[in-house]
């Protein structure tokens, strides 16, 4: 792992690299050199089986990061290249033509994260959500459960009673907290 | 690049500058049809948009979402023990590959070593649940191609094997079994003993369904040569599991990267030629004689006592530091991995779930339906080993 | 495509001719013994705590008050409902359950046509599965609320090392192992309640495991300014109500609430505790500078009001400094947290004895509120024969001695009557003292409890032990006896009973079992009262008087409207008792003197 | 002719014990297929429930004039099928209206219930049972190829278009059937049967797992039920059918049953086992196997 | 409401060269909203119906969630539900009873009130396992309903997640008993309330491009 990543650092401006395990690491790219490192693993390297792509929101740091997991199974090892994009443009470069099957992930990624990936097939449309009206729903600012409960209708007469303040209402009635 | 079917394209429609089909439906010659979600011949609640001209197929898009949940969304808003009652229903009929997968990659991020024990048990649940689905797959091959009989009994082999599942981890479906550290509990007494009686059955019926099912001449007629996935579209597709073995490739994570035990364990994976539904439910087939072996070499083999969790911190407010990775395992139909994101807080930042459904039944069941027959929609889609579930999670 | 391929199928048929495997009656088919069915509660042993409801996912789980259960200390009085119409059966909260009385059976079988049906009470609510014998139980290796059940290993001073001097024998948690600790609170709050002044334990805890210890600071105080006293000698009865304690030992909350003041310095201590609100104008005068009244003052001052504390003795603390041996709590600690409240503006005046130096009308009339909290200073006698001797000693007085610094005159033989935390105390006390002066421990302790029915702490006891100290367990002293005018040892019985069956105090006695105790002092510790001759007859006789304390209502207010009272001399000796009312006292004051500012 | 007036109640009672006989034996032989699945199956008068059912539900949908009339039709097929042609040979009750040149009829009949299937089912504007009708028209239309060749053959072999005196001639021992007369014909007009009986092999038209259930998609309430009344009497005819032209006919009630039961339990043996054929690859495999067999009958003879 | 392309009116060209109007809305849809329909009039043969009713339940063969898995056992051997007069119909309109097999998102509600609308009356529906009672596990979810009875009249309830084999075939029991007694009127429930059934769907499914009434 420490010689490809020698290898590839000498071709690419490169981030750190972090090894998780023996067989898998992860390094960030910058986006404008995605392709290039993509293509060289997979033509030069090996790296031929794209595991997934998928997206991560930080967004206490406005970013995303773009995760393309490679696998060299000769090798047996996985290489994860980390993207970090700006959150609020949120575009990348689509590589539905090096793996086809990155079109789904494209798609899925564009439905439920917002980042946009031009030129790829079907982008546009619908994938797994159907007339969604709200933020992008895998992005962190969009919270499952207020939604939930504006949108649908629960079965109403839940009530809980926190252990604590209970207690204190049944054991001191009419006592205020002590100092508070 | 990628074309194997015939060149002949006269009657297909031409393609738009955009690269769409240019399919003109008020033509009268084309014809719009929904296969699913409410079809019997649907693998789960799924659908394919058909395009037929006459009865064959010239494009065929693949509609999800009917059973998204919005999982990966709900565990960052559960805590680490949290996730775990819920990564199972991901996939239905396959669950136990989730709870393992998220439990290693909780482990692995949070240093946690799984005792010996546990391993082993992990190992056979991953087996018996193996056996189920094929099972389950194999009758599902049979009856969409109308062979209702084949379903009877594979699944009642199926519900053998669920009392098995049911006596070890109390759970018919989810199990809800091995979580973050290990597993629940040790084996009941004499469970051995009884899973030897449902393998063997496992075995009886498995005979059977080869009598029945492959030295069947309709079954041949309808599968040798349908639905080839041309070994050159394995990597640009990411194909894997059995539907990549099919095609002559020995794809295999249990013995590519052997997690648990199974470098411990004496197989080989099975391997078919031709590629086409007929190799690839052979496989399959082969397959499961495979995992029967396995779980009789894991009975065997198993230490006969031991830890089965590690201990854990306490798991209301168990923090793990930063840090991601990815976990993969060889279920039925391919590869699942499980690629978590930690923050350093209680909570998982992302987790993504990686279905080997994702790619088998999106890009290349598109790609492969074209010029299809209508007939063998249902045959084809089955022939891959899909479950929707994993796809929109 | 051969020949077989078409006969080969036909063998389909071969299961023509045998029985079908369909189970003939599969309604109600019994579940596997593990099979995760329908809850079972045994509500006699549930706690309330609400851990299930914590760790349910899918917040299935209600915490309802139930018919006929009382809240009681240690019990919440509250019961799970489960809502079946979010379960899923995975288990956890049967896992998490901290007195395993949370338990699934093996039954499956539920149909309604109604959809608000799914909810019960599992125990409560009658099912058909109450009974069932079979289900999930924990299995008993299998625990997620932390790797062990046990207390983290609390250092501290071996037995020799720490007999010979007064240096403080607990070391304080670091901050590895107050994190382990803090982990295995499930967070519960049922401690909350049972603390006398409700600190905010849970969310302390949590701040330790974060290692946000200004946070802890702040929840601290909020509650108790006398943290750092607290974290080494509270009575801890939170400990007693801990969930941890069912299958366990409880968290140890004192060590955790004393480790977060150890982690912070002063100056950032009193930085987190912030500036007093705006002045108001308003004085009160506190009578006794221990935890009650400096709490009061504390409240008070913060609230803007003007405080002024008169203390008779020479350091404030009150009993906390007079009465309780340095090893156990050291003077500094006490500068430490009186310090805190100096710095929030409170005037502290030492040796100022209220009768003598400034009387108490002078102090009603300068003053817009008056509190008095001066603490059961005085020891009671056990009226023995020849216990009129002057070695014949009380053992605060003795403690109150010691901790000013005189001779005491230590004695080679010392027997000690009690067996509360104070005959501990001045026994202990005793011990370093004889081993300081004569190299080695002549303590006897006699009481008339059984030792599992010690009033003091196990760990008092144990340490004792270790320390040399002879404890003699259901001893009723008879006698002091007395050679030649002077004290030579005590006489006692075999405690039979200490109760009569109406559960009156009433001792009898095995007169058979005669046993001599030698030693040249005898030290009576069977507890305190109060000297409330400062009031002066006047006064005494116009208050209100309850079983020979003064009668105060809720907020402490006596039946004088000027005056209040606070702390031990109204609820009894304890230390976190004392600030509980303070902070009652000072609200009902703050009330009081701001009512006028409104109208 | 003259016409006998009794002939009509007698022919109700044909239909009526046709009916009841084909719900009873359809359940018979579901429950049969069940157990090569290993499971006990339907209980034995679970059709006429069905039945009942779907004539007592409450809202039906038409979809037009011929949507209606497809299960009339196909009905009527069924029974004038049954009607046309001597039940019980010899016997006057059950003989019904058969005539001189009613094996013509009787194949006309066989086809024209599946035309007025395919007519309603077209009504429906379900994509699904287009499909199926035009599935079903293909593979019948190859089916019935044989098995006119094989009744031409059988005519030409009695040199008449009576069933009854085809009946008439096989009588006297089993050696007599035209399935040992004329094995041939026979061999094609059985693969003809399976063609026809919507089992598999041959039951792509409503391959419930490609374009559930075909035609009768959309058939609902009464219209199903007609078609469900419809399915115990038509397999019934056309058995009838194959049964006084290949297997001696029936010369009582109880006979007749038995002979239906195992002509009908043949076509469950087969299709249990196999999987269904595409629709081309079920017409070549009547044009490869059936069709030529069809011809060397009619040449054999 | 927002209409798709392929429901707008259109002019259409046939292959016979014929050109014609297409309103896909009208022609493909049957907008009558649904009536109450009463029993028999004679109260033995509605009771009559219920019972043979009661007795042949076919059900609709759509696998809306998880818990459709445990439809194969229930079908095969091991439980054998034909036995008990139970069978699938691939179709709605032939089936009687609609298993919502858990979880519905809000994009196969869409379908599953279509399919239910298809069935004929007298219909039933059976909500299988948590979610459909509250949400189940699914209940902070922004895709899933939480109560199917806003939706869709429900008869019977079965609790479990998912429930075995064994209580579904219950639960078939407690259906047929519920049938035998003329209390599963579901079918004519939701014509009562349409009104307020159609608003409840409305709010969730958010491209509704159907009329409000597509049997």
């Amino acid at each position: 792992m420490r010689e490809l990543y020698a290898r590839l650092k000498a071709l690419y401006p490169l981030g750190e690299l972090t090894e998780q395990r023996k067989n898998l690491a992860f390094v960030t790219v910058p986006a404008a050199h995605l392709r290039d490192t993509l293509l060289h693993l997979r033509d030069k390297e090996g790296f031929t089986h794209l595991v997934l792509l998928t997206a991560v929101d930080w967004l206490e740091e406005g970013q995303f990061q773009l995760t393309y997991l490679l696998n060299n199974r000769a090798l047996a090892c996985d290489l994860g290249l980390r993207v970090l994009i700006q959150r609020d443009t949120a575009t990348m470069e689509s590589i539905h033509d090096l793996w086809p099957t990155a079109a789904t992930y494209q798609r899925e990624l564009r439905e439920m994260f917002g980042i946009d990936f031009p030129g790829s097939p079907r982008i546009e449309e619908e994938f797994i959500l159907e007339g969604w009206n709200s933020i992008p729903p895998y992005r962190r600012d969009f919270d499952t459960l207020k939604y939930a409960q504006e949108a649908y209708a629960e079965r109403p007469g839940r009530v809980t009673h926190d252990p604590e303040t209970h207690m204190r209402l049944q054991m001191y009635p009419g006592q205020h907290p002590a100092g508070k | 690049m990628l074309d194997i079917f015939p060149p002949d394209r006269t009657q297909y429609p031409a393609k738009k500058a955009d690269g769409t089909l240019d399919i003109d439906l008020t033509s009268g010659k084309y014809l719009k049809l929904w296969q699913g979600p409410n079809h019997p011949g649907i693998t789960g609640n799924m659908s394919v948009e058909l395009t037929v001209c006459g009865d064959e197929v010239v494009e065929g898009k693949t509609h999800v979402g009917y059973l998204h949940r919005g999982f990966e969304k709900l565990m960052e808003r559960r805590t680490f023990i949290q996730v775990f009652p819920i990564v199972c229903r991901v996939c239905v009929p396959e669950p136990d590959f989730n709870e393992y997968c998220y439990a290693a990659c909780v482990e692995e991020l949070a240093g946690i070593e799984v005792p010996e024990m546990a391993k082993w048990i992990r190992a056979m649940i991953l087996e018996m649940g193996r056996i189920n689905s094929y099972m389950m797959y194999l009758g599902g091959q049979a009856g969409a191609l109308g062979q209702g009989v084949i379903g009877q009994w594979t699944t009642y082999v199926r519900d053998l094997m669920l009392d098995r599942f049911e006596e070890l981890t109390g759970a018919r479906i989810y199990h809800m079994f091995i979580l973050p550290g290990g597993v629940r509990d040790t084996l009941p007494d004499g469970f051995a003993g009884r899973m030897e009686e449902t393998l063997c059955e496992v075995e009886k019926t498995l005979k059977d369904v080869y009598d029945v099912m492959f030295c069947n001449a309709v079954f041949k007629k309808r599968t040798v040569g349908m639905g080839v996935i041309d070994p050159s579209w394995l990597e640009p597709y990411g194909v894997t599991g059995p539907n990549a073995r099919a095609a002559g490739v020995a794809k295999d994570v249990r013995k590519d990267s052997p997690y648990l035990i199974y470098d411990q364990l004496d197989f080989e994976p099975v391997t078919g030629q031709n590629s086409d539904i007929y190799t690839r439910a052979d496989v399959r087939r082969r397959d499961v004689w495979v995992s029967v072996d396995l779980i009789r070499q894991i009975l065997a083999k198993m230490p006969k006592s031991g830890a089965v969790m590690a201990p854990l911190p306490n798991v209301l407010h168990w923090q793990i530091p930063r840090g991601e990775t990815y976990v993969r395992g060889e279920c039925s139909r391919g590869e699942y991995g499980y690629y978590l994101v930690t923050d350093g807080s209680g909570y998982p930042r992302r987790i993504n779930v990686r279905g080997p459904s994702y790619t088998h039944a999106m890009a290349l069941l598109e790609r492969m339906i074209v010029g299809c027959n209508i007939s063998d929609v249902a045959a084809l889609m089955v022939s891959l080993h899909t479950y929707p579930p994993e796809i929109e999670r | 495509m051969s020949f077989k391929d078409v006969l080969s199928p036909f063998t389909a048929w071969k299961h023509l001719f045998h029985d079908p495997v369909s189970i003939r009656n599969p309604i109600g088919r019994a579940a596997a013994p593990r099979y995760r069915g329908f809850h079972q509660n045994d509500i006699e042993k549930c706690i309330g705590c609400g851990t299930c409801e914590t760790i349910c996912q899918n917040g299935a789980i209600d915490m309802v008050p139930v018919e006929g259960i009382q809240t009681k200390q240690g019990d919440s009085g509250l019961r799970p409902r489960i809502d079946y119409g979010r379960c899923c059966w995975c288990a956890l909260c049967v896992d998490v359950c901290m007195t395993k009385s949370l338990n699934m059976s093996n039954i499956y079988t539920w149909v309604e046509s109604d959809g608000d049906a799914f909810r019960f009470i599992p125990g409560v609510d009658k099912k058909p599965w109450d009974d069932a014998a079979h289900g999930y139980r924990r299995p008993d290796d299998h625990q997620l609320t932390g790797p062990t059940r046990l207390r983290e290993h609390m250092p501290e001073m071996e037995p020799e090392e720490r007999i010979g001097s007064f240096a403080e024998i607990v070391h304080g948690y670091n901050v590895e192992a107050a994190k382990l600790e803090a982990d295995r609170c499930v967070s519960c709050g049922l401690c909350v309640a049972t603390c006398p002044t409700h600190m905010a334990i849970p969310q302390y805890i949590k701040a330790i495991r974060d290692g946000d210890y200004d946070l802890g600071v702040a929840l601290l105080y909020e509650t108790n300014p006398f943290s750092s006293i607290c974290g080494r000698v509270c009575t801890r009865k939170c400990e007693s109500t801990c969930a941890a304690r069912h299958e366990g030992d409880a968290i140890a909350i004192r060590w955790l609430k004393r480790h977060i003041m150890d982690q912070v310095s002063d100056e950032q201590i009193k930085k987190v505790v912030g500036q007093p609100a705006a002045p108001t104008g308003r004085k009160v005068a506190i009578v006794g500078a221990g935890p009650a009244g400096l709490t009061a003052a504390f409240d008070l001052a913060k609230k803007g009001h003007q405080v002024v504390v008169y203390e008779a003795l020479d350091k404030p603390g009150g009993m906390t400094r007079f009465g309780i041996p340095e090893y156990r709590l050291p003077y500094d600690v006490i500068d430490r947290d009186v310090d805190v409240i100096r710095s929030v503006g409170v005037d502290i005046r030492c040796n100022v004895r209220i009768g003598q130096d400034i009387t108490l009308e002078r102090l009603k009339s300068d003053f817009d509120a008056v509190l008095i909290a001066l603490g059961l200073q005085d020891g009671r006698g056990t009226r023995i024969p020849g216990s009129d001797q002057p070695m014949v000693r009380k053992a605060v007085d003795l403690l109150r001695r010691v901790t000013a610094g005189e001779d005491i005159g230590t004695p080679r033989q010392a027997v000690v009557i009690g067996g509360g935390n104070v005959a501990m105390d001045i026994a202990r006390t005793l011990a370093r003292l004889q081993k300081k002066q004569y190299g080695e421990v002549k303590v006897i302790l006699t009481a008339l409890e059984d030792l599992p029915h010690f009033l003091a702490d196990a760990d008092e006891i144990k340490e004792s032990g270790e320390e040399g100290i002879i404890i003699l367990d259901s001893r009723g002293p008879q006698q002091v006896v007395i050679e030649n005018g002077q004290v030579t040892g005590l006489k006692t019985w075999k405690v039979k009973a200490i109760f009569d069956e109406q559960g009156r105090f009433a001792p009898t006695y095995d007169e058979t079992d005669e046993q001599f105790h030698p030693g040249t002092m005898v030290v009576e510790a069977i507890g305190q009262m109060a000297d409330t001759s400062l009031l002066g007859d006047a006064l005494t006789e116009q208050l209100a008087w309850q079983r020979g304390r003064l009668q105060v209502d809720a907020g402490g207010r006596t039946s004088e409207a000027w005056l209040w009272s606070a702390g031990d001399m109204v609820r009894g000796p304890d230390v976190v008792s004392a600030v509980a009312d303070g902070h009652r006292v000072a609200a009902s004051i703050h009330a009081a003197i701001t009512q006028g500012v409104q109208q | 002719m003259d016409f006998d007036w009794m002939k009509i109640p007698y022919a109700f009672l044909t239909v009526f014990i046709v009916v009841n006989y084909g719900f009873l034996m359809g359940a018979l032989i579901q429950k049969i297929g069940a157990r090569a699945g290993r499971r006990h199956g339907i209980p034995i008068w679970q059709y006429y429930l069905d039945v009942i059912k779907n004539y007592g539900l409450r809202t039906s949908i038409t979809h037009g004039v011929m949507f209606y009339l497809g299960p009339v039709f196909r009905l009527s097929g069924g029974v004038g099928l049954l009607l046309f042609m001597p039940v019980i040979y010899g016997s006057y009750m059950f003989s019904n209206f058969s005539f001189a040149g009613d094996l013509i009829l009787a194949l006309y009949f066989v086809f024209f219930g599946t035309l007025g299937m395919a007519l309603g089912a077209g009504e429906s504007g379900h994509p699904h049972a287009a499909i199926g009708v035009t599935r079903g028209l293909q593979q019948v239309s190859m089916a019935e190829l044989p098995f006119a060749m094989a009744v031409f053959s059988v005519a030409l072999q009695y040199q008449t278009l009576s069933i009854t005196e085809i009946v008439a001639a096989q009588q006297g021992g089993m050696m007599n059937w035209t399935l040992f007369t004329n094995p041939i014909a026979v061999a094609a007009a059985m693969l003809a049967f399976l063609g026809s009986m919507m089992r598999p092999p041959f039951d792509v038209f409503i391959a419930p797992q490609e374009i559930p259930i075909g035609p009768p998609t959309e058939y609902h309430s009464s219209y199903l039920a007609l078609m469900q009344t419809n399915r115990a009497i038509f397999p019934v005819a056309k058995i009838v059918i194959y049964m006084n032209l290949f297997f001696g006919g029936a010369g009582s009630w109880p006979e007749l049953f038995v002979k239906v039961f195992f002509l009908y339990l043949f076509s469950a043996f087969v299709g249990v086992c196999f999987p269904r054929f595409r629709v081309e690859q079920s017409i070549r495999f009547f044009l490869v196997w059936a069709v030529p067999l069809g011809v060397l009958s009619i040449m054999v003879v | 409401m927002t209409t798709k392309p392929e429901l707008m009116k259109r002019m259409v060209k046939g292959p016979d060269g014929l050109e014609f109007e297409v309103d896909p809305l009208r022609d493909y849809y049957c907008e009558a909203p649904p009536t109450v329909m009463p029993g028999a009039y004679i109260q033995i043969v509605e009771d009559f119906f219920n019972w043979a009713r009661s007795k042949s339940l076919w059900i609709l063969g759509f696998g809306t969630g998880c818990g459709a898995i445990e439809m194969r056992p229930l079908m095969t051997p091991r439980f054998d539900a034909y036995r008990f007069g139970v069978a699938w119909r691939p179709t709605p309109r032939q089936a009687n009873l609609f298993i919502i097999s858990g979880y519905l998102s809000t994009k196969t509600l869409k379908r599953a009130i279509r399919a239910y609308e298809q069935m004929q009356n007298p219909k039933y529906v059976i909500g299988l396992g948590s979610c459909t009672i509250n949400g189940g596990m699914y209940w902070d979810s922004y895709n899933t309903i939480k109560k199917l009875d806003e939706y869709l009249p429900v008869d019977l309830y079965i609790a479990g997640c998912m429930p075995r084999p064994e209580a579904l075939l219950a639960g078939f029991e407690e259906m047929k008993k519920i049938i035998r007694t003329g209390k599963a009127e579901g079918a004519n429930q939701y014509a009562e309330n349409f009104a307020w059934y159609k608003a409840n769907q409305k709010r969730v499914i958010h491209d509704w491009d159907m009329p409000d009434y597509n049997w």
